[in-house]
C-alpha cells in the first residue's frame, strides 16, 4: 500500500525550448523546436529553411556551367564534391569522355576535399562536447588543404573548379609533390587525433550507445553515407555504383557496429585514412601530362530527356537530377541533398532522451545547412 | 520570369498526354503557349540521321516491360500506364490510384526488394505536375525510375510516406515548391518557405511580382 | 561603545528586516531570499558570540542546502502564481491578536528570568578552540543522544528513499 | 593573535581593517587580471596559435582593455526579467567570493588573513552563498538557457560540495584543527606534504574543486554548445564583469585552499613563503587550464552519477583510513 494518493503524482512543466537557429551547435541557421518535460525530450520539430535560396528554382534560368558555382553553396564544406556531382551528372547526360589527367586530378582533389569536410566535421563535433584543443587543431590541418585548393583553383571555399568534361585548370608546377607531402603529414598527424580523442573516457562515455538506429531504419528513411555506414551496411557508392575511376583504387569500406555516435566519430576518422589512400595511389598513377579539358561543346546543351545520378558525397549520396528539353538550361533541376534527407531521422533520434544528448545526436548526424536549405 | 521560358516548345513525345485530364480542360495561361511533356523517353536528337540506339537504354525498357509484367501480375492491368526508360535507367509511369500499391509491392516482393528510396523529384509540365522517384534495391542492385502524375490544378497524389518514411520532408519540399497536395501525409506544411508564402515557386507560372 | 555591540544591533536590524520583507513579499522566490538573509543574520550573531562553528554550520546548512532546496522547488514549480492580497476577515484579526499576546507573554518571560552575567574570565570552551569543544561535547558528553538523533536521521532518510520508490513502481 | 571582537571600536583600527580589505582585493584582482590572461596565452599555445599579444607588451594588457571594455558597455536588463534579482545576483554571487580570501593564508606572516578557527569550514560556507547568486541570475533573466545553466550549477555545486567537504575532513584529521595556518604548520611540522598520506583525498578534492568552480570537464553550467552561455547568458558590462570576476576570484582561492591544504601553502625551502604559495597556486591554476585544453565536457546525469556513486565513496574511504591510521599511530 503506498502512503500517497496515486493521483497526487509529481507534475512538472512541460517546457518548450527553442534551440536556434541562432544557436552555437545547431552548425547553422537550424532550428530545433524541442518540448522538454525535466530533461527528457519529448518532441522535437526541426524547423528548416533559413538558408533556403531557391537553388532548384535559380538553375532554371541558367546555363549548365553558370549553375557550378551555385553548387560551391550548398555543402559549403565540400564544395568540390558538389562541382563533380553536377559536372557528372551532364556529363552522364552527354556521354562525354574526360581526359584521363583530369580524372585524376578530380578524384585528388575530391578525395582532399572529403578529408577537409571530416575533419571539419571531427573538430565542430568535439567543440560540441565541449572540447575546444581539437577544433583549432583541425583547421589548422584543414588549413593546408584549403591552401593546396586555392593553389590549383584560386579560391579558399567556394572552389569553381570542375567543368564538363573535365577541370578548369591544370595543377601548377609541385602541386601534386606538396600534396604527397600533406598526405604523409596528415598520415602521422592522424595518430594524435586517434589518441587525443578516441580514448577519451570522457567522449566515450557521451558518444557511445547514443543515439542509436539500425540499418533497417537508416534504409527506410533513405539515410546514406557515414549515419548509413555507421549501422555496419557497407553501402558507399563509389564501390556499389563506381563512378569516374574509383573502381582503380584499392580502399575499404569502413563501417560502424552500433550504429551510435561514436561509430559515426570513428567512420569519418577511418574514411580520412582511406581517401588519404586513394590520394596516395592517385598521386603515383597520374598521368604527368595530358589535358585536363575534354572535347566538349562551346554551348553545352543536354539531350532532351531526364538523367539521374549520384556520387558519394560528404556526407552521403549526394544527386543531381536534371530534366532537359535539349537546350542550354536545364527545364527542371533537383538536388538529392543527403544532409537532407539524412536530418529528417533526427526527431526520432531525439524523443525520449536527455536533453543533455541532443547535441552529441545532432552533431554526429552531421549536416551542412547550406544543403538542408539550398 | 524570362521570356525564353515562357515560349519554349519542348520537344513533343508520344507519351506526351495527360491520363487524367484532357486538353480542353487544362489551364492555359495566357502567355504559355500549348506546350507538351518532359520527354520522359530519350528520343534521339531530331537533327542527325538517328544514331544506333544504346544498348544500356534498350536493356532499361526491356527491364521495365518486365517489371511492368510483374505488376499486372500482382496488381491491376491498368496500374502500369507506359513504360521506357529514363536515361539508362528503366522507367514506368504509374496511375496515380494506383501510386503507393505499385511502390509497395516492389518494396516488398522479393524479385525486386526496392527498399531504398534514393531520390524523390517534382517538375512541373505545362499539362501536369509530375512526381518522379528513384528506388534502388540495396541488396539486388536494381534502381529503377517510377513516375506519376497528376493534374495541375488540383494536384493530389497519395503519399508514400507509409511505405517510405524518408518520403516525408521529400513531399512536403514538393508541396511547398509545387503545390502537390500528398495525401495522408501525416504531416503536410510547408518546409523551405514561410507558412504565409503565397504560391509555390518551382511551378513555371509562378512570378514573384503576382504573389 | 564596542565594535561587537554596533555590529549586534546592525546585524538585528537586519535580521528583523529581512523577517518583515519575507513577511510582506508577494513573490515567494524573494521570500526564499529574505529568508536567506535571516539564516545568514542568525549565523553573524553566532560568530558574534564566538560560537564560529555553529555559525558556520548555520550558513552551510541553512542559507546554502535549505534555501537552495526551497529555491529549487519554487523554479521547479510555477513561479508566477502570486498570494492574493491581504485582507482583514475574522480569521486574520484572531491571528493578530494571538501573535501580539504571544509575543507580550515572551517579553514578560524573558524579562522575568534571571540570565547569568557573562563572564568573560571563563572560558567556557575549556581552553580548547571552538570546534575542538563542540567535538568533545558532542563525542564525550552527549555521545549516547548524539547517537540517538542519528539513528533517527538515518530513519528518516530511509523511510523517505522507501516512500519515493514505492511511487515510481506505482506509476 | 589579534582578535576584533576584543578590540574597541577607534576610528585607527576601522581605517586598518579597512586598508587590509582594499589591499586584498586589489592583489585579488591583480591576480585574477593576469589569470585570464595567463590562461589565455596557456590555452594558445596548447592550441597551437598565439593569443593575445596586441595590447601593451606581450599582450599584458589585454585584460586591462577587456575589463574597461566591459566597463563602457551598455547595461542591459532585458524588459522581462526581473529587474531588481537580476542586478542583485551578480553581487550575491561576488561578495562570497571575495569574503573566502579572508582565510587563506598567503604567506607565513599570515598579514591580511583571519586566523579563523574554523577556516575550512568557513570556506565551504561561503562558497555556498555564490550558488544563490547564480541561482537567482538564472532565474531572474528569464530566459530559458539562462533558468537551466543556473539550475545546472546549484545542482552541480551543491553535489560537488559534499565530495570536496568530505576530502577536506582527511586533511583537518592529520592536522587536528580546522585553521588553515594551523593545517600548514602542522604539514610544515610533520615534513611531508599532504599530497603524500592524503593522496586519495587530493584526488578527490582536485576533481571535486574543478566541478566546484565548474571548469571543464565539469563545465555544464556555461556549456556553450547546449546552453549558449548558462545562467550569465542575459548579462552584459559591468554584472557580466561581476560573473566573471567570481569565477576567476574562485579559482584563484581554491589554488589557495589546495595549496595550502594539500601542499604545505607557503612553506618550503629556500624561497620566500609568498613565493612558494605563488607557485603551487600557479600549479593547480595551470593545471585547470590544461584540463580546459584537454577534456571534452561531461553529460549532466554522468556529473551526477560521478559525484555520487564515485567520488563520495572514495572519500569516504579516505576518510576511515585516515581514522583507522590516526588511531593507530
Amino acid at each position: 500500500m503506498s502512503l500517497i494518493d496515486e493521483k497526487d503524482q509529481v507534475r512538472t512543466e512541460e517546457m518548450l525550448l527553442n534551440l536556434g537557429p541562432q544557436h552555437p551547435s545547431t552548425h547553422g541557421v537550424l532550428r530545433l523546436l524541442v518540448k522538454i518535460n525535466g530533461e527528457t525530450i519529448t518532441d522535437v520539430e526541426p524547423v528548416i529553411g533559413y538558408l533556403h535560396r531557391g537553388t532548384e528554382k535559380l538553375a532554371e534560368d541558367l546555363q549548365y556551367t553558370q549553375i557550378i558555382p551555385y553548387t560551391d553553396r550548398l555543402d559549403y564544406l565540400a564544395a568540390m564534391l558538389n562541382n563533380y556531382a553536377l559536372c557528372h551528372t551532364i556529363e552522364q547526360a552527354m556521354d562525354l569522355e574526360v581526359p584521363e589527367r583530369a580524372e585524376y586530378l578530380r578524384v585528388i582533389v575530391m578525395e582532399m576535399q572529403r578529408v577537409a569536410s571530416h575533419l571539419m566535421f571531427i573538430g565542430a563535433y568535439l567543440l560540441d562536447l565541449g572540447a575546444m584543443s581539437p577544433f583549432l587543431y583541425v583547421f589548422a590541418d584543414r588549413e593546408q588543404i584549403v591552401q593546396l585548393f586555392n593553389e590549383i583553383c584560386g579560391a579558399r571555399l567556394t572552389y569553381n573548379y570542375m567543368r564538363v568534361g573535365g577541370v578548369k585548370w591544370d595543377a601548377p608546377p609541385g602541386w601534386l609533390e606538396k600534396v604527397a607531402d600533406f598526405v604523409q603529414y596528415l598520415k602521422q598527424k592522424f595518430h594524435m587525433y586517434d589518441e587525443l580523442i578516441t580514448g577519451n573516457e570522457i567522449f566515450l562515455a557521451r558518444t557511445r550507445g547514443i543515439g542509436r538506429f539500425d540499418t533497417e531504419t537508416a534504409l527506410a528513411y533513405g539515410l546514406s553515407g557515414i549515419n548509413l555506414r555507421s549501422t555496419g551496411y557497407p553501402w558507399d557508392l563509389r564501390r556499389k555504383k563506381p563512378y569516374s575511376i574509383y573502381d582503380r583504387f584499392d580502399f575499404d569500406i569502413p563501417v560502424g557496429q552500433n550504429g551510435d555516435c561514436f561509430d559515426r566519430y570513428y567512420l569519418h576518422l577511418l574514411e580520412i585514412k582511406e581517401s588519404l589512400r586513394i590520394v596516395e595511389q592517385a598521386l603515383k598513377s597520374i598521368p604527368s601530362s595530358g589535358p585536363v579539358l575534354g572535347k566538349v561543346p562551346k554551348m553545352i546543351r543536354v539531350p532532351a530527356g531526364e538523367y539521374y545520378s549520384g556520387i558519394e558525397g560528404a556526407r552521403g549520396e549526394l544527386g543531381f537530377y536534371i530534366v532537359s528539353e535539349g537546350k542550354d538550361k536545364p527545364y527542371r533541376l533537383k538536388i538529392r541533398k543527403p544532409s537532407f534527407i539524412n536530418l529528417q531521422l533526427l526527431p526520432e533520434l531525439l524523443r525520449g532522451q536527455s536533453i543533455a544528448n541532443v547535441i552529441a545526436i545532432l552533431g554526429a548526424v552531421d549536416i551542412v545547412l547550406g544543403e538542408v536549405d539550398a | 520570369m524570362s521570356e525564353d521560358r515562357e515560349h519554349r516548345t519542348p520537344p513533343k513525345g508520344p507519351e506526351g498526354k495527360e491520363p487524367s485530364v484532357t486538353a480542353a480542360e487544362r489551364p492555359k495561361p495566357v502567355s504559355k503557349p500549348a506546350a507538351a511533356s518532359g520527354a520522359a523517353v530519350k528520343p534521339a536528337p531530331p537533327k542527325k540521321a538517328p544514331p544506333p540506339p544504346d544498348p544500356r537504354v534498350e536493356a532499361a525498357k526491356a527491364k521495365a516491360e518486365e517489371i511492368r509484367k510483374f505488376i499486372d501480375q500482382q496488381l491491376s492491368t491498368e496500374a502500369v500506364v507506359e513504360t521506357g526508360a529514363a536515361h539508362i535507367h528503366p522507367m514506368l509511369l504509374i496511375r496515380k490510384e494506383d501510386w503507393v500499391a505499385v511502390v509497395e509491392l516492389l518494396k516488398r516482393s522479393d524479385a525486386y526488394q526496392l527498399n531504398y528510396l534514393e531520390c524523390m523529384a517534382g517538375t512541373d509540365y505545362p499539362n501536369y505536375i509530375e512526381v518522379v522517384v528513384y528506388l534502388q534495391s540495396t541488396e539486388l542492385g536494381h534502381f529503377i525510375c517510377l513516375k506519376t502524375r497528376t493534374d495541375r490544378e488540383q494536384a493530389e497524389i497519395p503519399s508514400l510516406c507509409a511505405v517510405h518514411p524518408g518520403a516525408n520532408w521529400e513531399e512536403r519540399e514538393i508541396y511547398d515548391l509545387l503545390g502537390v497536395t500528398f495525401t495522408g501525409h501525416p504531416d503536410l506544411r510547408r518546409i523551405m518557405l514561410d507558412d504565409d508564402f503565397k504560391g509555390h515557386p518551382l511551378r513555371k507560372d509562378y512570378s514573384a511580382w503576382e504573389a | 561603545m564596542s565594535g561587537p555591540l554596533i555590529a549586534f544591533y546592525v546585524i538585528s536590524l537586519c535580521i528583523l528586516g529581512c523577517a518583515v520583507l519575507m513577511l510582506s513579499f508577494r513573490k515567494v522566490i524573494y521570500m526564499a531570499l529574505a529568508i536567506g538573509g535571516v539564516f545568514v543574520g542568525c549565523a553573524a550573531i553566532y560568530l558574534l558570540l564566538g560560537a564560529e562553528f555553529v555559525g558556520v554550520a548555520q550558513i552551510l546548512i541553512y542559507a546554502g542546502a535549505i534555501t537552495i532546496l526551497m529555491m529549487f522547488a519554487i523554479m521547479l514549480t510555477n513561479h508566477e502564481a502570486t498570494e492574493p492580497p491581504f485582507q482583514w476577515n475574522a480569521r486574520n484579526v484572531a491571528s493578530a491578536v494571538g501573535c501580539i499576546l504571544l509575543g507580550i507573554l515572551i517579553l514578560l518571560v524573558i524579562r522575568s528570568t534571571p540570565w547569568p552575567q557573562p563572564d568573560t574570565s571563563v572560558d567556557v570552551n575549556g581552553g580548547n578552540s571552538n570546534p575542538v569543544a563542540i567535538g568533545m561535547a558532542l563525542f564525550k558528553q552527549y555521545a549516547i543522544p548524539f547517537e540517538l538523533v542519528s539513528l533517527l536521521l538515518i530513519v528518516a532518510l530511509v523511510g523517505a528513499v522507501i516512500l519515493a520508490q514505492h511511487r515510481k513502481e506505482d506509476e | 593573535m589579534w582578535d576584533w571582537r576584543s578590540q574597541p571600536l577607534t576610528v585607527p583600527s576601522v581605517i586598518a581593517m579597512l586598508i587590509g580589505a582594499v589591499v586584498i582585493l586589489l592583489l585579488a584582482l591583480g591576480v585574477v587580471t593576469y589569470t585570464i590572461y595567463v590562461q589565455r596565452r596557456i590555452l594558445g599555445w596548447m592550441q597551437l596559435r598565439i593569443g593575445p599579444n596586441r595590447v601593451g607588451p606581450l599582450g599584458l594588457f589585454q585584460t586591462i582593455a577587456d575589463v574597461l571594455k566591459l566597463l563602457i558597455k551598455e547595461d542591459v536588463v532585458p524588459a522581462k526579467a526581473d529587474r531588481a534579482l537580476f542586478m542583485l545576483a551578480p553581487i550575491i554571487a561576488f561578495v562570497p567570493s571575495f569574503t573566502v580570501m579572508a582565510v587563506i593564508p598567503f604567506s607565513a606572516h599570515n598579514v591580511f588573513t583571519a586566523n579563523l578557527g574554523i577556516g575550512v569550514l568557513f570556506y565551504l560556507a561561503l562558497s555556498a552563498i555564490t550558488i544563490h547568486g547564480v541561482m537567482l541570475a538564472g532565474w531572474a533573466s528569464n530566459n530559458k538557457y539562462a533558468l537551466i545553466g543556473g539550475m545546472r550549477s546549484a545542482a552541480q555545486m551543491l553535489s560537488y560540495e559534499i565530495p570536496l567537504g568530505l576530502s577536506l575532513v582527511g586533511v583537518v584529521l592529520m592536522a587536528g584543527s580546522l585553521n588553515l595556518n594551523d593545517i600548514v604548520l602542522a604539514q610544515q611540522h610533520a615534513g611531508l606534504w599532504n599530497v603524500i598520506p592524503q593522496i586519495l583525498g587530493f584526488i578527490v578534492f582536485l576533481i571535486a574543486s574543478t566541478a566546484e568552480l565548474n571548469r571543464t570537464p565539469f563545465d555544464l553550467p556555461e556549456a556553450e554548445s547546449e546552453l549558449v552561455a548558462g545562467y550569465h547568458v542575459e548579462y552584459t558590462g559591468f554584472r557580466f564583469a561581476f560573473f566573471m570576476l567570481t569565477e576567476y576570484m574562485y579559482l584563484f582561492a581554491m589554488a589557495g585552499l589546495c595549496a595550502t591544504l594539500f601542499l604545505g601553502g607557503w612553506s618550503g625551502p629556500l624561497l620566500p613563503g609568498w613565493l612558494w604559495f605563488a607557485i603551487k597556486v600557479f600549479l593547480y591554476i595551470f593545471f585547470q587550464f590544461w584540463l580546459q585544453a584537454t577534456l571534452p565536457r561531461f553529460r549532466v546525469d554522468q556529473l551526477m552519477t560521478f559525484s555520487w556513486k564515485v567520488l563520495l565513496p572514495l572519500a569516504l574511504v579516505n576518510l576511515v583510513l585516515t581514522g583507522v591510521v590516526k588511531a593507530i599511530w
